[in-house]
């Protein structure tokens, strides 16, 4: 089985989206499919053309509504269907179940967009993880809050898998350098109705530091509610929620004391895009890193068609995308590498520190060796 | 007054009524006969507003209470007694009761007299007040069936069976009860297997077969009517 | 000993979101013989109108409340309607459906016209009150203050008005409640516009100190079933103490045990107190 | 000649014809070929929730929960433990009755909407289970690579087709069990106790026990059909276990026809159908998709077979009267009974 | 003796619904039962049928102690009722109606219909015709394809002995079989329940139609209050001054009026 060609004929590559796009958690899902088809809309504007022929590209997404199972059958409806060989997937369940279908059932390239490494460890060949993995994070934030030997650290990221991933590794690295950590205490974002006792709990483990993060706005009120309660100390934020984000959520204030992933507009360079994004989209929302890291990783799949003067034989896209990763450009954290299991890596990424002061202290990131 | 005019009526597809014309007077007591699925309770429904006739007219005290719905028509003071009972099961004898007088609600002393009519009527129901009328005997829910039509303090009565289920000395006790309503100057439309008594009682009768009035005239006259005789008197 | 005191006003707080929500679900289970399941997502509706009348439309809070209540009221008459009334005959199984349609309906509905982010609403209450070393803000009080007196003026309202008995007699049996002068028609309507004006106040209520999504009313959905169920259906105090005592339940499960304890707190209560009384604590007989 | 063809028996026979075919029909749109075997695992899982709820009239909500659990089974057996896909799915099917049984004795003391609502709280805690017993379960990573049925000498679960004809074959027991069950005694106790638990007593019916029969039965069959899901899809996580799977397959049930030999897979069939076609409309498919929900159970109260059965001629249904028990017309658990307008 | 109660009691939170009652049903025979309203006829069948478990006595049935026993295993050992408001499988036809009946004498089981055995193959239509014949003998079979909540109450009545009679009863409980017919419909109820008696069933009656009564049972016992009050031949009740007082009235032209 391969991707339907008779749609490239006449000169159409169809990329595929499957993600939330209607119900309670959606607006991620969004943001990520806004980003794919304003990098669409500037490629369809300078033209694709590929071993000699024009095409046009287009965008199709399907609604799964987080649901890995109906992710499968949207994955194979993009493929067979609409001809898709590259689909991006931003839920690690709805990548691992579209890892299901392109291990021998069907072939196309799955866009990944989760920082969870192990979508990579499955050894799936046709996988493109696009942000940077989490992995990377942990280390770097514990030392930057971390400010005594026996730290203690209470333990409120949200239940998702990926919470409970970030919690994981999170404790792993903590108590490696001899920190304490109090119970466990994930809770699901989405369905509590009041964050107060779970909050109270956890602060009376008085904790020094509190992993916390999970979609940006109730991460929000969560952390206003632990201030409100009297604690002090630091957040260490999950890379899913954004301090760009927060700060709209609640009194900036409260966020004082924090790590995470670094607000976009710091970044060298993103003025033009988060401007264009707004004025495309007309949005008064934050512009964040999901939308952009998948503005400029599509680029890139599209520059490794050209390379590989294919649009619908998967394995060779991939293959070029060594090549093709070098002649893109983008927003921040532009990647300049892929790794051998698929990853897309570059330097220079950077966290940042909130401080006493509400001043972004920004510091270097490093990627992993494989 | 209650005057019913070319009145047909049906379940879904089935037709069971076919023009019927009746006529009961305040004050009167009109018996119905008829044998099983003749269209009696059909019949009533019809004047109660539960099934919608096909076509006819029904006036109530000269008023067309045709497509009126059934509170509006207990509301003018047209109680039914309905073949079923149609008891709140979980509900206690007395709300049973006092939900009977649902449309008399602002008048608290009537209803307290009310309420106790039906006591001195059943004295069984004033002992079992606090039961739930599920667990009723099948007597019992049929007094207190009667018992709830009579809160609504109405000037028609409809009864379709009240004897059905009831102890011999407690039908006679109905029956004379029926006889006293009806003395008050309310009237009652009954129906009622139990011709012979019924007709003892009535002012006036018809009787329906495959939901047609086969036969009309005072009690009187039914009574000496062989056909009568011989079908519902067992003579 | 703080701790406890701390959890407790928490437990009472939850306590009162869940049994504002759970009023207005007791009361239309009478009429419908089955849980709306819709519930949440009409929950969700209120909380966005609420934002919208205070937000967009700059009215004052308490304001902005009651007039979420309203149009909810109406959309309530709208519903049974259009929806409800055509199935009064059919099994309850089908109004289960229904609502579950009427659910997906508003839920994109919702999401359609305010988008897919979460939404925050400013406690027009800010502050908090320090209760022997607990911290409580003043908006989770009113929450509990609002939840004892529409609880007490509704008991009122039903104990007094024939409307209580009007409910329970249609639904025990409809032919006999229309041949005792209730309307059942109206009974519906007006059921569902209470119901639905209930359910309304208690999102506008807990909308500051939650956020506003298309899905916010999930999690207040399967909690506030439980809750009915184990006070007994279409019990009025059955909800009252269903939902205060689930509310402390899983607020003392999650400190003193575990976050998992505390979300399984209400399910395991709920098949415990049925295993023992299958009616729920204040249900008498059994439903259909 | 044609005018004695029974168009019901013409219905199932064109049915089975064209489920038949599916493959070939969909030889160059595989994903339509999964779509239509999904919706015949969801169809199994129907049957099962037919068996409990259009027969016997006790609402389980817990149904999508045993779904769960048959996937689950078969999933960590195949992954973890590295078993073989037949021994796990013979364990899925065992577990899953064992785990219906015993809740069936807790959950059958309760009536009507209490059980409803108790079957729901079941499947949550199930649910919940899932979730949150990472070592187990792996919570919210779900299970990857879970097995296809290993070959059969030739045979090769792996093709597409051969998967379907796979589920077919359970669909069409799970058919043809509820129609043979409708024409048996042991399914005239259930509709007996659908219709009045009272009046079964009194005709010697076990009630306890059937009930208790029906609800372990439906268990079953829901976690045989999570078992097959498991292998089809290769990856399952929580949500295959949630409650909307149970709202899902009520829905099928409902649009289907409840109590029906039919019902379940033609409503199946129709909603994936449905769901298909407004995939297109995107997030606008709610808002369709609600309205049409509400009609239908509206203006089609019986479900499709309801309707298919208000076409056939009257000559037919003479026939179908000495069906004892089909319940095509038969809503479940009569409502108080009215006329009123 | 078919039937033999002794000493039976059925308390409802303190009301003694049934209290210490003996009654011997002999087989072949017809025995009615009477009282006032709310005297513990009903209660005392659902107590003989299983439906409620008695607070104290004993049910011996054919010889074997049968007290507290479930419906399900009641009908079993053949004792089958009919209900005081008539029951029926309301959406059903009459014919599955009866069929139903058919199900606890039958010996095949869901196994056997799904592998379709010739044990279920002969059940079937060995049913089938036991419930054709149910239906002729109460003389319902022209409504075999009727629904049946769209009878007549008559006809729902006649099709609720035939769902007993299908259960292939040694005794038959009718809780008010003529209540709501005429008159001549009684006779005829009368007259179905005589050659009940003459298939070998032994009938116990409870009705308040005393035309009916007196002109057909073999004994009768009154309750009230619970209670035992009398037992006898119809002549010897008739003229019970206690009877008269309590149940059938001083005025009591009914009893003897269509005789
Ligand atoms: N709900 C119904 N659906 C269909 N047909 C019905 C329904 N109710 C009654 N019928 C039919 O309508 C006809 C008239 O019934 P109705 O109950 O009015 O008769 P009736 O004179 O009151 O008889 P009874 O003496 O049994 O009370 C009967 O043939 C009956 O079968
Ligand atoms: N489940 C119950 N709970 C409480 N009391 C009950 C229950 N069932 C019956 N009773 C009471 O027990 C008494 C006997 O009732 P039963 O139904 O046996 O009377 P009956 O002799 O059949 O009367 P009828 O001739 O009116 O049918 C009645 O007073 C009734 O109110
Ligand atoms: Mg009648
Ligand atoms: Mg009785």
């Amino acid at each position: 089985a391969c991707g339907g060609s008779s749609d490239s004929d006449d000169g159409t590559i169809v990329i595929g989206y499957s993600a939330g796009l209607s119900g309670g958690a959606a607006e991620y899902g969004v943001n990520v499919q806004n980003g794919l088809k304003m990098a669409i809309d500037e490629l369809n504007e300078e033209g694709v053309e590929i071993d000699g022929k024009k095409y046009t590209v287009k965008l199709e997404s399907l609604d799964d509504q987080y649901q890995p199972g109906t992710t499968g059958t949207n994955v194979q409806r993009l493929v067979e269907k609409e001809g898709a060989s590259v689909v991006f997937v931003p839920h690690a369940g709805g990548i691992k179940a579209a890892q299901e279908l392109n291990s021998g059932r069907t072939e196309f390239l799955v866009g990944a967009y989760s920082s969870d490494p192990a979508i990579l460890d499955s050894g799936n060949e046709l996988t493109v993880m696009i942000p940077p993995s989490f992995d990377s994070y942990v280390q770097p934030f514990i030392d930057k809050v971390k400010t005594k030997d026996n730290a203690k650290l209470g333990l409120m990221a949200t239940a998702s898998e990926f919470g409970q991933e970030w919690t994981k590794t999170t404790i792993e690295k903590w108590e490696e350098s001899g920190g304490e950590v109090l119970a466990k205490n994930n809770i699901d974002y989405g369905t509590v109705s009041d964050f107060a006792g779970p909050v109270a709990k956890t602060l009376a483990g008085k904790p020094d530091v509190i992993l916390v993060g999970g979609p940006s706005q109730p991460t929000a009120l969560l952390i206003e509610e632990a201030r409100k309660q009297g604690f002090k100390g630091a957040f260490l934020i999950i890379d899913q929620a954004k301090f760009e984000e927060l700060e709209e959520f609640t009194d900036p204030k409260n966020l004082n004391n924090s790590v995470g992933i670094m607000p976009l507009p710091l970044f060298d360079g993103t003025e033009k895009f988060i401007a264009d994004y707004k004025a495309k989209y007309s949005s008064e929302k934050p512009v964040n890193a999901d939308i952009a890291l998948n503005y400029q990783a599509l680029p890139i799949f599209i520059e490794a068609m050209k390379i590989a003067k294919s649009t619908d034989d998967p394995k060779a896209i991939r293959e070029a995308m060594g090549e093709a990763v070098k002649s893109v450009n983008g927003v921040f954290f532009v990647p300049d590498r892929i790794s051998e299991k698929g990853h897309l890596q570059a330097e220079g990424l950077q966290a940042a520190y909130r401080n006493a002061d509400g001043e972004y202290e920004p510091f270097e990131i490093e990627q992993p060796e494989e | 007054m209650i005057k019913i005019s070319g009145v047909s009526a049906s379940y879904e597809a089935v037709d069971v009524l076919h023009g019927i014309d009746i006529v009961a007077n305040d004050g009167e007591l009109t018996v119905i006969l008829g044998a099983n699925g003749s269209g009696k309770s059909t019949l009533f429904k019809a004047m109660s507003g539960v099934l919608r006739p096909n076509s006819g007219q029904i006036e109530f005290n000269g008023e067309d209470i045709t497509r009126s719905s059934p509170a509006a028509i207990v509301k003018k003071g047209l109680a039914h007694c309905p073949e079923g009972r149609h008891l709140f099961p979980r509900m206690s004898v007395e709300k049973n009761l006092m939900l009977g007088a649902y449309v008399r609600r602002g008048d608290k002393a009537r209803v307290k007299t009310l309420l106790e009519r039906s006591y001195d009527l059943f004295p069984i129901l004033r002992e079992k007040r606090k039961q739930a009328a599920g667990s009723l005997s099948g007597g019992q829910q049929q007094m207190a069936a009667i018992g709830r039509s009579l809160m609504s303090d109405p000037s028609m009565l409809i009864l379709d069976e009240p004897s059905m289920g009831l102890a011999p000395l407690i039908t006679q006790q109905v029956f004379e009860t029926i006889v006293e309503i009806n003395n008050e100057g309310i009237g009652v439309l009954l129906a009622e297997q139990n011709a012979n008594s019924a007709l003892q009682i009535a002012t006036s009768g018809y009787v329906l077969a495959e939901g047609r009035v086969v036969l009309s005239g005072t009690a009187k006259e039914l009574q000496s009517d062989t056909r009568v005789q011989r079908a519902y008197l067992g003579v | 000993m703080t701790l406890f005191i701390q959890q407790l006003a928490n437990g009472l707080a939850l306590g009162g979101i869940y049994c504002l929500a759970a009023i207005g679900l007791t009361l239309v289970f009478g009429v419908l013989g089955f849980p709306n399941l819709a519930h949440g997502a009409l929950y969700m509706l209120g909380a966005y109108l609420t934002y919208f009348f205070l937000t967009d439309a700059g009215m004052p809070y308490v304001v902005a409340i009651l007039a979420a209540a309203v149009v909810l009221a109406f959309l309530g008459v709208v519903l049974e309607r259009l929806v409800f009334h055509p199935l009064r005959n059919s099994p309850h199984t089908h109004h289960m459906i229904a609502t579950v349609g009427v659910m997906f309906f508003l839920v994109a509905l919702v999401q359609e016209i305010w988008g897919t982010g979460f939404l925050r609403m400013q406690s027009p209450v800010g502050g908090q009150l320090s209760v022997l070393g607990a911290q409580v803000s003043w908006q989770r009080i009113i929450i509990i203050v609002t939840a004892v007196v529409v609880l007490l003026l509704l008991t009122w309202f039903l104990k007094r008005s024939p409307h209580g008995q009007a409910i329970e007699a249609i639904e025990q049996d409809r032919t006999g409640a229309a041949l005792v002068g209730i309307n059942p028609s109206m009974v519906s309507m007006v059921t569902f516009a209470v119901s639905l004006a209930l359910v309304a106040i208690a999102a506008g209520l807990v909308a500051p100190i939650n956020l506003l999504s298309p899905g916010m009313g999930d999690s207040l959905g399967l909690t506030v079933f439980a809750i009915i169920i184990l006070g007994g259906l279409g019990s009025l105090p059955g909800a009252i103490v269903g939902g205060f005592s689930i509310a402390i339940a899983e607020v003392m499960a999650s400190t003193y045990i575990s976050v998992a304890a505390g979300e399984a707190a209400i399910f395991v209560i709920l098949i415990a107190v049925l295993a023992i009384k299958p009616t729920g604590i204040f249900g008498t007989v059994a439903q259909r | 000649m044609i005018d004695r063809l029974n168009p019901r028996l013409l219905g199932v026979a064109l049915v089975a014809i064209a489920m038949l075919l599916a493959p070939v029909v969909f030889s160059e749109q595989q994903y339509l070929l999964r779509v239509v075997t999904t919706a015949a695992i969801y169809a199994i899982a129907a049957y099962g929730l037919n068996i409990i709820l259009g027969l016997t009239g006790q609402l389980s909500l817990a149904h999508g929960a045993f779904f769960g659990v048959g996937a689950y089974t078969v999933g960590l057996l195949t992954t973890d433990r590295d078993w073989p896909f037949w021994s796990a799915f013979l364990v899925a099917i065992a577990a899953t009755t064992v785990l219906g049984y015993v809740s069936g004795l807790i959950a059958l003391r309760t009536q009507g909407a209490y059980f409803a609502i108790f079957t729901m709280a079941l499947g949550f805690l199930i649910f919940i289970v899932i979730v949150r017993w990472e070592s187990l379960t792996h919570a919210h990573s779900g299970v990857s690579g879970v097995k296809f049925p290993e070959n059969i000498g030739p045979i090769d679960f792996t093709e597409p087709a051969v998967m379907y004809y796979f589920v077919l074959i359970f669909l069409a027991a799970a058919a043809y069990t509820t129609h043979a069950l409708l024409n048996s005694n042991a399914g005239r106790s259930l509709v007996a106790i659908r219709t009045s638990e009272d009046l079964a007593k009194s005709i010697g019916v076990n009630v306890a026990v059937s009930k208790q029969l029906a609800f372990t039965a439906s268990a079953t069959i829901a976690g045989l059909a999570g078992g097959l899901f498991a292998s089809l899809n290769g990856f399952i996580g929580p949500d295959s276990a949630g409650i909307d799977r149970t709202f899902e397959m009520l829905l099928f049930l409902l649009i289907g026809g409840l109590g029906t030999v039919m019902g379940p897979l033609l409503g199946s069939l129709l909603v994936a159908f449905l769901f298909e076609m407004l995939q297109d409309l995107e997030t606008y498919r709610f808002i369709v998709l609600g309205p049409i929900i509400v009609l239908l159970v509206i203006f089609a109260p019986r479900g499709m077979i309801g309707y298919l059965n208000d076409l056939v001629p009257a000559r037919f249904k003479r026939r179908a009267t000495t069906m004892p028990g089909d319940p095509a017309t038969v809503p479940v658990a009569s409502p108080t009974k009215s006329e009123v307008h | 003796m078919l039937l033999q109660v002794r000493g039976l009691g059925k308390t409802f939170g303190g009301l003694d619904a049934v209290k210490d009652v003996d009654v011997d049903v002999p087989e072949g025979q017809i025995t009615a039962i009477i009282g006032p309203n709310g005297a513990g006829k009903s209660t005392l069948f659902n107590l003989l049928a299983g439906f409620y478990a008695p607070t104290s006595g004993t049910v011996t049935f054919e010889g074997k102690d049968i007290t507290g026993m479930k419906p399900h295993r009641t009908v079993r050992e053949g004792i089958a009722r009919t209900f005081q408001t008539t029951q029926l499988f309301e959406n059903s036809t009459v014919l599955d109606n009866v069929l139903a009946g058919c199900v606890v004498r039958s010996t095949s089981n869901a196994l056997d219909a799904v592998f379709h055995t010739p044990r279920h193959r002969r059940d079937e239509r060995a049913s089938r015709a036991k419930a054709m014949e149910e239906l002729e003998f109460v003389g319902a079979a022209h409504l075999a394809d009727q629904v049946a909540s769209n009878l007549p109450q008559e006809a729902q009545k006649r099709v609720s002995m035939a769902l007993a009679l299908a259960t292939e009863p040694r005794l038959l409980l009718l809780d008010e079989p003529a209540a709501g017919t005429n008159d001549e419909e009684t006779a005829a109820f009368g007259d179905l329940i005589r050659q009940m008696v003459a298939r070998g069933i032994t009938v116990c009656l409870v009705e308040h139609k005393m035309s009916m009564v007196m002109n057909l049972a073999d004994q009768i016992v009154v309750l009230d209050h619970g209670q035992r009050i009398a037992a006898g031949t119809p002549e010897q009740i008739k003229s019970d001054p206690l009877v008269i007082e309590a149940y059938l009235g001083a005025n009591n032209d009914q009893a003897g009026a269509q005789s």
